[in-house]
């Protein structure tokens, strides 16, 4: 596997295909890092194993990083995170032929106690998509796909709304407004985040439960209907918020009011940039 | 061709035809005789059926029409009479001096204030004392003092002279003389109204003989805030509030007896429900009652006004013939005696009596018209036929309004526009120079400048000041961090008032001005005007509303009603801190007209578009033209139908400028206000034409009943099938000897709750028709109220004086049809005057079905984005002085897409949208809104978010960053809140304006 | 009511806020705790606005529009819906009171249902309230 | 602080002490939340962890919290907020880089215009360290100037020495008058075990950080673009760190809030005008490590930086300070 | 104990619209005996804060000699900045400092002074101008180059005018090309171009400038070009500061903190740093 991805990267590399290519390498305590390949000697730097957890397209609308403008990159994506590439996509972030996509067969990522990420047990999309990609790489994984019952949400949407807001609260109280969740994201990719914009100011920048309690709202918000569920955000929090709950909830309210479900198509919109006259009315007063 | 239009009276009529005219482009010469415009309208306390209040919304199109460049307006003055030329005519105007100059005049009351002479106030029907240099009413347009040259002291007997040493501007003019001008015109439209029946000539009603006696039009002047009582009602003899008011219907109208007022007033009856609502909400324990014969709620939404002032405000209805009104001596109080339907003698005492008055015509007008050459009718009435509204007979004189019969306030606007656009004819043309535009003002640049907010906190008379602590909201509004100036005002809406505000504006030199007043949509344009001749950029203005949605709502908490006062001014000053100046865009007009339905509103539409000059794209969706007076043979008033409907499809078909879709449908309809784009279906084919307005005639259709066994009994038919049968002598009649008229068939009652206005028309029409040949016909009239308005008043009695029998039944118990066999029925109903069930057999029942609107008028309205009533009809945007406009600027509606109507008022209010939409076509360019998106292209990703929901196509992505096209930016702000990066803002409600408006909710 | 309570209202230019002007016109009596922002569209209405009223401290926040069909702008409405949708689903989600944030559909004819709304509401706010208080 | 002064307590006698000494007092120690170890205020010493890895935060936010009100601003002045000091508090189990880490920012908070709040808490709270046995995989204190079992920035120092017994070391006067006289004076053996403990501790600490002599030289090196490619520019690693302590001070409503900031954001820099000397990513990534390893020792004399790890071990993207500071002279030179 | 952090009170007595987006506030502050301790020097700054909106950092205006008030010159950029400006007399802002450094007044005493500012930058400059015109005859030659983008743009015209009359100061004014009128009798062109034109001794002189940074860019190698020595050279920076302590971490420029260490710098001081400056 990983010779090929090499092999790959090597190739596109020398004939100028990809002037960048971004992949996963490993620092020197053996952990998996983001790897920016310009050359390509450089290709020995990659690697490939279960650790492979980020999703590089964050990376893609990094404009300290990569300028798209200045040529095409080339991307490593697992199936998820084709996901959110296509979302970009459809979003006009990135544009189709400004990268080539090596998809890579992922037969489930690994957390650091060796098991398997909860994501990857009902992840519909181990083998990326062959129309979707420019190369895939590693053999189709046949398996059946565990129905997600989004049982995570459901546990929450169970309790008393007085012991949600406890349970929230416990979590909130801990955020440290690090931005952690929303610098990975692939999808947070505005010029300048909302959250710090202070004329008007819509959320203070101090970590306090209140103040957290409206950011995660608006970070919730602004991802409903475009969030994939990489997970990347739950990842990345260093205080153990369980964020992809919060943005499962709200691709659970989009897949049973709109029947949509973001990442499936480069030219599909978010759901509430569309309507149908007989959406639902329950909640109107 | 004399390109300027004299319009004489400057009521409401003389005043709409002003604007039109004014709007096309033409220059306008206004003659009113009082020393103010607005008529009767101004003196008016609130209007029906909406219980706006009269004056906040005459006040905005008196100043309109003032601060026209095209508009002279001649106050205190009269035609004294037209002389016609080869290219229009020569007026003599006679200017009676005011004493006082108007241009120097500010208004400022101090000449009244310490004027000696105290004389009855005309204004105020003499109630009450002014003085003898007086301006009418606060808001009275132009805002002139004028001396009374029959009491003043220094006229009469070169005295005093108080007024002169006081004027602060050195306005006084002793010297002043009545000035005659000679004024060539192009054409000339009659507006000069009706007048009040004086009942001093009914002394029965006592009127003029008991105190507590007044007349419908005094007694707006005791409702109105502004009036005598400043809006607490109380009877004359002791000023104490009446607990039981009576309203006596029919005063000098529908009278035979004294002979010459045998017609309907028209509106007194729903003028009466308005006063006697308003009068109920005065106290919870005044009672009102109101003494009719039939009540006459035939307008849109009249009869749930009816019912609601039954239901919520306990209006008590009596319908009766009154016989007499004695006074009780020593308490002043009333005896009404009046006789019961079923013909008992009753008495019962009330505080007030009030007399609904019906209009004539005041003797001396006649003099002026004939003199051109105009008939008057026996009434003195200018009546046009029925299918020339506003038509005179003589070339380039139009008549408008109550002069040509009784109407209310939105018939005469429809027949003011009708006049104007009928004026306008060879006055105005699509390839006219552009006309001189107001020289682009130059807005001093006050960015620089501190904050500065002037507050203004409106009494609207006691409307606010009643319930909400105005000065205290004044002296809080102060308190406010960068309010350097704050006041009240009695009307902020009156012309002394937002001259005051501009000259505050430019003393404090005041850079944002917030009005706490009434709704901003109604108001907001006014205000806008006077921060622009103030020399402020319009949009540095933000209005909140301490009256609809505070004072008028929170009557029984003045407290909070005050604190809630005083934090929505806070709120809005939050606001204007961060307001900026706007500005409009221009874009150009498509100078054609779109014109949907081809029955006769459409065809009188589009001919008077066309007659115009202006090419017009008329879509009719049958293959022929006509609509429903293809099933109408002749008209109330006489006038053959067939030959006029031929007449005028001819005409259409034969005109130059109209180009005719038949069997067309419209696909889609794009664009706005002198810009739309329509695609046509005409088969398969699409065609699409381009326009600058729409007028809406779609029309309606006869409701299809399934009551009394229609469509299962040939000997069961409509009103307009009996017509057919009469005019077709239908051998049908030898059988029948017994005929029954059923009226108000499943209207007036639940879903249909309204009147469908012509029924009442018809069935009288057709038993003249039928006695006039059949005299020894047995016709029964099964009615609720016969709603014959107006002129058709004498065509009622005319056909109770047939022998025909008038059966009045309830809602509650409806005629009951038993079916012996086919052309045999008994009809059980109960008689109101015998108390009990009369069993009447008949052979005919002919049944007054009434109008629905069409089915498809809902697709129609979505396309054009405009609204239906909860009938069905469209809903204009204002029902009494925009008739035929809709709120999406120009859109029209006229016919009975509107709602039901005779044919002479169809015709009417087609001119009427064509005069409007004439404002649109005539000009080159139109001024389109500033409030519009903007994107921030440092935030901007380009996600195209903002694009995907913007209805109108307004935003594409261009460079990956998003683009606004202003021109179709209808500024929504719907993309604003899409957006997530904050990048695009809606300009007069951006992020930071609106949350800056709340924020100031919770310090 | 006892406890005076802070609720924001934001209202179309075109049906809510001319619904609250004929309520006004009608004397059709409600509450005075509410204090209106007028909008051109529902769809003006920033979901931040909504947040943003909370964190300042408003006891509740009501949203109103054109009737779905009737919006001015078309379709404003119809993604106002979906928006509001979204966020009060989340509100719950988090245990936020739901009593504490409304959507009505008021149209310009329809004083009445203004006035009964606007009752409704400061009941189910002062409600939530109350129940937060007790705990 | 000889070695004359340390004691010697079995763990259940330890924990009486401390329970009772802490009566009244807030206590703060570690303890484990979903999983994780954190400092947390705890209700009593029964809460604590006496056994647990590197913690997720350090102790620096109870005496520089997120957020603390500094003052409200009303319509009759200002009203400046005191931190609660009314009540005593003591840390529990604070590890040596965490309480050193303290002395660090002292120089800053407690130096010239000293910090009211830092100070106050500071103050009323009492730091019981406890020596790390074992160093954690991404600890690399020695390079620093630290030690796992160093006990600068303590009141009184803890340490395991087996058999469930533990060494005490009153570090200062106060952590003496706190706790008294507890324990028997620790034996010969004891002392060699403690030190034989020490040694092997600092042993298992197996990264080590090359800092370079002249880092300034390497200022505009395109290396610093490179280490940085990957970052995410998040508050992971400064909100963590023990040492870092830049704040903003913002207005929330009428209160005026100091709250911590990072040179990570975007908008740390950033001037209303728009203008930003430190604009890209790699400005900023270089500003955290000259901050620490520069200027810090130029203005306070010491490192700003006591390698407890926690900014590699929780970077999402496992950005690597150590490689990078210590690869500066081979990669990073011009 | 006083905490650092929190500001005293001071009374806004005038404002002063000096262009359409600089206002100069007039400030006392309230405690009348902080007032008349309040002792600063020409080229500190303080920091003043508006309640709801924020603190920022402005370089005090008016100089030691004006006794009894303190002057800030505002521009309109900001949150905080635009809460300044909505401010009406009367009102009540915090006042923090005096902080920083300042100019060595006692250093260019006897010798030639050259003031260069560009837009908002005079504010600095015009401290220490009134400091010296206060004591006049301590200096030889005094010239002013101070440039703007439009004329509305100049800050305190009247005291331009003042200098530029009353005879034993030169005062040259430049607009930016483009944004001068028909009318305008000054100079045309960027400062740093403007003062390139002009021969000016170097010898005893001392250089000062402030303005944006792309101008103090220029202007230090247009000096550089004229033979100053960088010590000769005193520039004012601008960073974005929050605490003026030296303790919130955004200021510095390498090791130096701009609200400690300066914001008065000689060119020197600040060489190596000059890409985290400009």
């Amino acid at each position: 596997m990983i010779g090929k991805i090499r092999e790959a990267a090597k190739r596109m590399l020398d004939d100028g295909t990809v002037r960048l290519f971004l992949g996963y390498g490993k620092n020197g305590l053996g952990d998996t890092v983001p790897v920016f390949l310009k050359h390509k000697e450089d290709v020995e730097a990659l690697y490939w194993d279960e650790t492979c957890r980020y999703n590089l397209t964050r990376y893609l609308t990094d404009r300290d990083v990569i300028c798209l403008e200045e040529g095409p990159v080339g991307v490593i994506v697992k199936g998820c995170d084709q996901k959110s590439l296509k979302v970009l996509i459809s979003e006009k972030q990135v544009e189709r032929d400004e990268i080539r996509i090596v998809g890579v067969v992922c037969s489930g990522m690994k957390d650091d106690n060796e098991e398997i990420l909860s994501k990857c047990g009902t992840c519909d999309s181990w083998n990326p998509d062959e129309t979707f990609c420019d190369i895939v790489i590693g053999q189709t994984v046949e398996r059946k796909i565990e129905e997600d019952e989004y049982s995570d949400v459901e546990e929450v949407e169970a309790l008393d709304p007085a012991q949600r807001e406890k349970l929230w609260g416990k979590y909130f109280d801990r955020c440290l407004r690090c931005y952690a969740c929303r610098n990975v994201c692939p999808l947070c990719y505005c010029k300048e985040c909302i959250l710090e914009q202070n004329d008007p100011e819509w959320v203070p920048p101090s970590a306090s439960k209140e103040n957290n309690f409206y950011f995660h709202i608006i970070r919730a918000y602004h991802l409903t209907g475009r969030c994939t569920d990489c997970g990347e955000c739950e990842r990345a929090c260093p205080v153990g918020i369980p964020l992809r709950t919060i943005n499962r909830k709200m691709i659970k309210a989009v897949k049973d009011g709109f029947d949509f479900v973001a990442g499936k198509d480069p030219e599909a919109r978010s759901p509430l940039t569309r309507f149908r006259r007989d959406d639902r009315e329950d909640f109107i007063t | 061709m004399n390109k300027r239009v004299l319009v004489i009276g400057g009521g409401i009529g003389g005043v709409q035809a002003g604007l039109d005219l004014a709007g096309m482009g033409i220059k306008v010469t206004l003659v009113e005789e009082k020393p103010n415009i607005g008529g009767r309208m101004a003196q008016l306390d609130k209007t029906f059926p909406t219980n706006d209040c009269s004056t906040c919304i005459l006040s905005p199109k008196l100043l309109e029409l003032a601060s026209s460049p095209d508009v002279d307006i001649y106050t205190c003055a009269s035609v004294e009479g037209i002389v016609k030329t080869e290219d229009g005519f020569v007026a003599r105007i006679k200017k009676r001096a005011r004493f006082v100059d108007e241009k120097k005049c500010t208004a400022c009351g101090l000449c009244a204030q310490k004027c000696p002479v105290k004389v009855p106030d005309p204004f105020n029907k003499n109630i009450t004392m002014s003085k003898c240099i007086r301006i009418p009413y606060a808001q009275a347009v132009p805002a002139v003092y004028m001396i009374d040259r029959e009491h003043c002291l220094r006229l009469l007997e070169g005295k005093c002279g108080v007024c002169e040493k006081v004027c602060p501007a050195g306005a006084i003019d002793y010297e002043q003389q009545d000035e005659i001008k000679e004024l060539s015109v192009g054409a000339v439209i009659v507006a000069t109204g009706a007048e009040e029946f004086t009942p001093r000539i009914r002394p029965e009603y006592g009127y003029g003989i008991y105190e507590n006696v007044v007349t419908s039009i005094e007694y707006e002047r005791f409702l109105s805030a502004s009036g005598p009582t400043n809006g607490h009602i109380v009877r004359p003899s002791d000023q104490k509030e009446p607990k039981r008011v009576a309203f006596i219907q029919c005063v000098g109208s529908r009278d035979v007896a004294s002979g010459e007022l045998g017609y309907c007033s028209s509106f007194c009856c729903m003028q009466a429900t308005k006063d006697a609502v308003v009068t109920c909400e005065h106290g919870p324990n005044i009672r009102s009652t109101i003494f009719y014969i039939d009540i006459r709620a035939y307008g849109k939404d009249f009869d749930r006004f009816v019912d609601r002032a039954k239901t919520e405000h306990g209006v008590e209805y009596k319908r009766s013939r009154i016989s007499g009104i004695i006074e009780s001596p020593d308490t002043k109080n009333l005896v009404v005696r009046y006789i019961t339907p079923d013909g008992a003698l009753k008495d019962e005492e009330f505080d007030l009596v009030v007399l609904s008055v019906g209009l004539r015509m005041p003797d001396g007008l006649g003099g002026l018209l004939e003199g051109i050459g105009v008939k008057l009718d026996a009434y003195g009435f200018c009546r046009s036929g029925a299918f020339s509204p506003g038509d005179t007979g003589v070339d380039g004189v139009y008549v408008c309004g109550t002069v040509t019969g009784p109407m209310d306030i939105p018939e005469t606007v429809v027949s003011a526009s009708a006049a104007a656009s009928l004026a306008a004819r060879g006055l105005v043309s699509p390839d006219r120079e552009p006309l001189g535009k107001a020289a682009d003002r130059k807005e001093p640049d006050t960015s620089g400048s501190p904050i500065a907010v002037g507050v203004v906190v409106c009494r609207c008379g006691t409307n606010i000041a009643s319930v909400v602590d105005v000065p205290s909201v004044v002296e809080y509004a102060a308190s406010i961090p960068n309010v350097t100036f704050s006041e009240e005002l009695l009307y902020a809406c009156s012309q002394d008032s937002i001259r005051h505000i501009i000259n505050k504006i430019r003393e404090h030199g005041l850079n944002r001005v917030v009005v706490a007043s009434c709704s901003p949509r109604t108001h907001e344009a006014l205000f806008q005007k006077g921060l622009e001749q103030a020399g402020l950029n319009k949009y540095l203005l933000q209005m909140t509303n301490i009256r609809d949605q505070c004072s008028w709502v929170h009557r029984d908490t003045p407290d909070r009603a005050t604190e809630k006062a005083k934090e929505l001014v806070r709120m809005a000053v939050g606001k204007a801190r961060h307001l900026t100046p706007l500005h409009e865009r221009y874009s150009d007009v498509k100078k054609d007209c779109l014109v949907i339905g081809g029955g006769l509103a459409g065809m009188m539409a589009a001919l008077d578009v066309a007659d115009n000059g202006f090419v017009v794209h008329l879509i009719e969706q049958e293959s022929f033209l006509g609509g429903n007076l293809l099933k109408i043979k002749s008209l109330l008033t006489g006038e053959d139908v067939a030959s006029a409907v031929e007449r005028i499809v001819k005409r259409v078909l034969e005109h130059p400028k109209i180009e005719l879709f038949l069997n067309t449908d419209i696909a889609g309809i794009e664009g706005y206000v002198g810009n739309f784009t329509t695609k046509l279906l005409t088969g398969d084919r699409e065609t699409s034409v381009e326009h600058g307005a729409v007028i809406v005639a779609t029309g309606a259709r006869e409701h299809v009943t399934e009551s009394y066994g229609y469509r299962t009994d040939p000997y069961v038919v409509t009103g307009r099938e009996f017509e057919t049968i009469l005019e077709k002598k239908n051998p049908l009649l030898k059988y029948v000897k017994r005929i029954a008229m059923i009226q108000c068939v499943d209207s007036r009652e639940g879903e249909r709750n309204y009147c469908s206005r012509v029924c009442c028309s018809q069935a009288v029409k057709n038993i003249l028709r039928l006695k006039e040949r059949y005299p020894e016909k047995t016709v029964y009239v099964l009615y609720r109220d016969m709603r014959t308005y107006g002129l058709r008043e004498p065509y009622y009695t005319a056909a109770r004086e047939t022998g025909a029998l008038f059966l009045r039944y309830d809602a509650s118990r409806k005629p009951v049809v038993e079916k012996i066999e086919q052309g045999s029925f008994i009809i059980d109903v109960f008689d109101k005057i015998l108390q009990e069930t009369v069993r009447l057999p008949v052979q005919l029942l002919v049944l007054g079905v009434g109008i629905d609107p069409l089915d498809t008028n809902d697709r129609v309205a979505k396309m054009l984005k405009v609204p239906l009533t909860q009938d069905g009809f469209f809903s204009e945007a204002h029902v009494k002085l925009r008739p035929v406009d809709f709120s999406t600027e120009g859109v029209f509606v006229c016919g009975m897409a509107h709602g039901p109507k005779h044919t002479d008022e169809s015709i009417a209010q087609a001119l009427a949208a064509a005069a409007r939409a004439l404002t649109i076509l005539t000009r080159d360019r139109i001024r389109s809104q500033a409030y519009s998106a903007s994107v921030d292209e440092a935030l901007c990703t380009g996600c195209g978010t903002c694009a995907e929901v913007c209805a109108y196509g307004a935003i594409e992505i261009d460079k990956e960053k998003a683009r606004v096209n202003e021109l179709l930016c209808k500024g929504c702000g719907t993309c604003t809140a899409a957006c997530f990066s904050g990048a695009i803002d809606l300009s007069g409600f951006t992020n930071k304006q609106i949350v800056k408006e709340f924020e100031e909710l919770f310090i | 009511m006892e406890k005076k309570l802070k609720i924001v209202g934001f209202l179309c230019n075109w049906c809510s806020y001319a619904g609250a002007d004929l309520a006004g016109v009608s004397r059709f009596q409600y509450p005075a705790d509410i204090r209106v922002i007028r909008v051109p569209c529902s769809g003006r209405v920033n979901p931040l606005f909504i947040l943003k009223c909370f964190q300042e401290g408003a006891d509740g926040v009501l949203v109103s529009g054109c009737h779905p069909g009737d919006c001015h702008y078309q379709e404003g409405n119809y993604y106002t819906r979906r928006r509001m949708m979204m966020l009060k689903d989340l509100f719950c989600f988090f245990g936020i009171d739901k009593r504490r944030f409304h959507i009505s559909w008021v149209s310009a004819s329809e004083g009445k249902k203004w006035a009964d709304v606007v009752t409704a509401v400061v009941e189910d706010v002062g409600a939530a309230l109350r129940g937060s208080e007790k705990q | 602080m000889s070695f004359g002064e340390k004691t010697v307590l079995g763990k259940d006698e330890l924990f009486r002490i401390l329970k009772s000494i802490s009566e009244g007092c807030e206590i703060i120690g570690p303890v484990m939340e979903d999983g994780k170890p954190y400092f947390r205020p705890v209700e009593g010493v029964e809460d604590v962890a006496w056994d647990f890895d590197t913690t997720v935060n350090g102790i620096k936010e109870f005496f520089f919290p997120r957020r603390s009100v500094l003052y409200e601003q009303t319509n009759d002045g200002i009203r400046p907020f005191d931190p609660e000091t009314d009540k005593k508090r003591i840390v529990l189990f604070s590890r040596p880089c965490d309480a050193r880490a303290l002395t660090i920012t002292d120089r800053l908070f407690m130096g010239e215009n000293q910090d009211r709040v830092y100070g106050a808490l500071r103050a009323n709270t009492v730091v019981v360290g406890l020596s790390c046995e074992k160093a954690g995989p991404h600890c690399f204190c020695l390079s620093v100037g630290g030690s796992p079992f160093g006990t600068e920035g303590m009141d009184v120092s803890i340490t395991a020495v087996g058999d469930d017994e533990y060494v005490l070391d009153m570090v200062t006067d106060r952590g003496k008058a706190f706790f008294g006289n507890r324990g028997r004076k620790a034996d010969s053996k004891r002392l060699q075990e403690f030190e034989t403990l020490k040694k092997r501790a600092e042993e298992s600490v197996e990264r080590t950080m090359r800092i370079p002599k002249d880092l300034p030289s390497a200022f505009e090196s395109d290396y610093w673009k490179e280490v940085s490619a990957a970052c995410l520019k998040c508050g992971v690693c400064t909100y963590l760190c023990p040492t870092c302590h830049c704040f903003d001070i913002v207005d929330e409503g009428f209160y005026r809030v100091r709250c911590w900031d990072t040179c990570s954001f975007d908008t740390f820099s950033r001037m209303a005008s728009g203008e930003d000397p430190r604009k890209d990513k790699y400005m900023r990534y270089r500003q955290r490590v000259y901050h620490k390893f520069s200027y810090y020792k130029e203005n306070f004399g010491v490192y700003g930086c006591v390698g407890c790890g926690r900014c590699t071990k929780h970077c999402p993207v496992k950005t690597d300070i150590v490689e990078i500071v210590s690869s500066v002279d081979e990669k990073g030179m011009p | 104990m006083k905490d650092s952090l929190v500001p005293d009170p001071a009374r806004i007595e005038d404002i002063r619209n000096e262009t359409p987006d600089v206002v100069t506030l007039r400030l006392v502050f309230e405690d009348r005996g902080k007032m008349e301790t309040f002792s600063f020097r020409a080229g500190q700054f303080v920091e003043l804060s508006v309640p709801k909106a924020g603190e920022s950092t402005f370089c005090i205006a008016s100089a030691p000699s004006d006794r009894g008030y303190i002057e800030c010159s505002v521009k309109k950029v900001g949150r905080v900045t635009e809460a300044v400006h909505m401010l009406e007399p009367g009102g009540i802002v915090g006042i923090r400092g005096p902080y920083g450094n300042f100019f060595p007044i006692e250093a260019m005493k006897g010798g030639n002074v050259l003031f260069i500012g560009g837009g908002i930058g005079l504010v600095p400059l015009r401290s220490l101008i009134r400091e010296v015109l206060s004591a006049r005859s301590d200096f030889k030659r005094l010239s002013v180059v101070y440039g703007a983008r439009s004329e509305r743009d100049l800050v305190y015209k009247d005291e331009l005018d003042e200098w530029r009359t009353r005879g034993d100061m030169e005062v040259v004014l430049a607009l930016d090309p483009g944004g001068e009128m028909e009318d305008w009798k000054g100079e045309v062109g960027y400062v740093p171009s403007v003062l390139e034109k002009r021969t000016i001794e170097t010898k005893d002189c001392t250089a000062v400038t402030c303005g944006p940074p792309v101008m103090i860019k220029r202007v230090l190698g247009v000096l550089d070009g004229m033979g100053f020595c960088s010590s000769q050279v005193y520039t004012t920076l601008e960073m974005k500061m929050k605490c003026g302590i030296g303790k919130c971490g955004r200021c510095n420029i390498g090791p130096l903190y701009v609200c400690k260490d300066g914001p008065v710098f000689t060119y020197e001081r600040i060489k190596e740093f000059t890409e985290e400056i400009f």
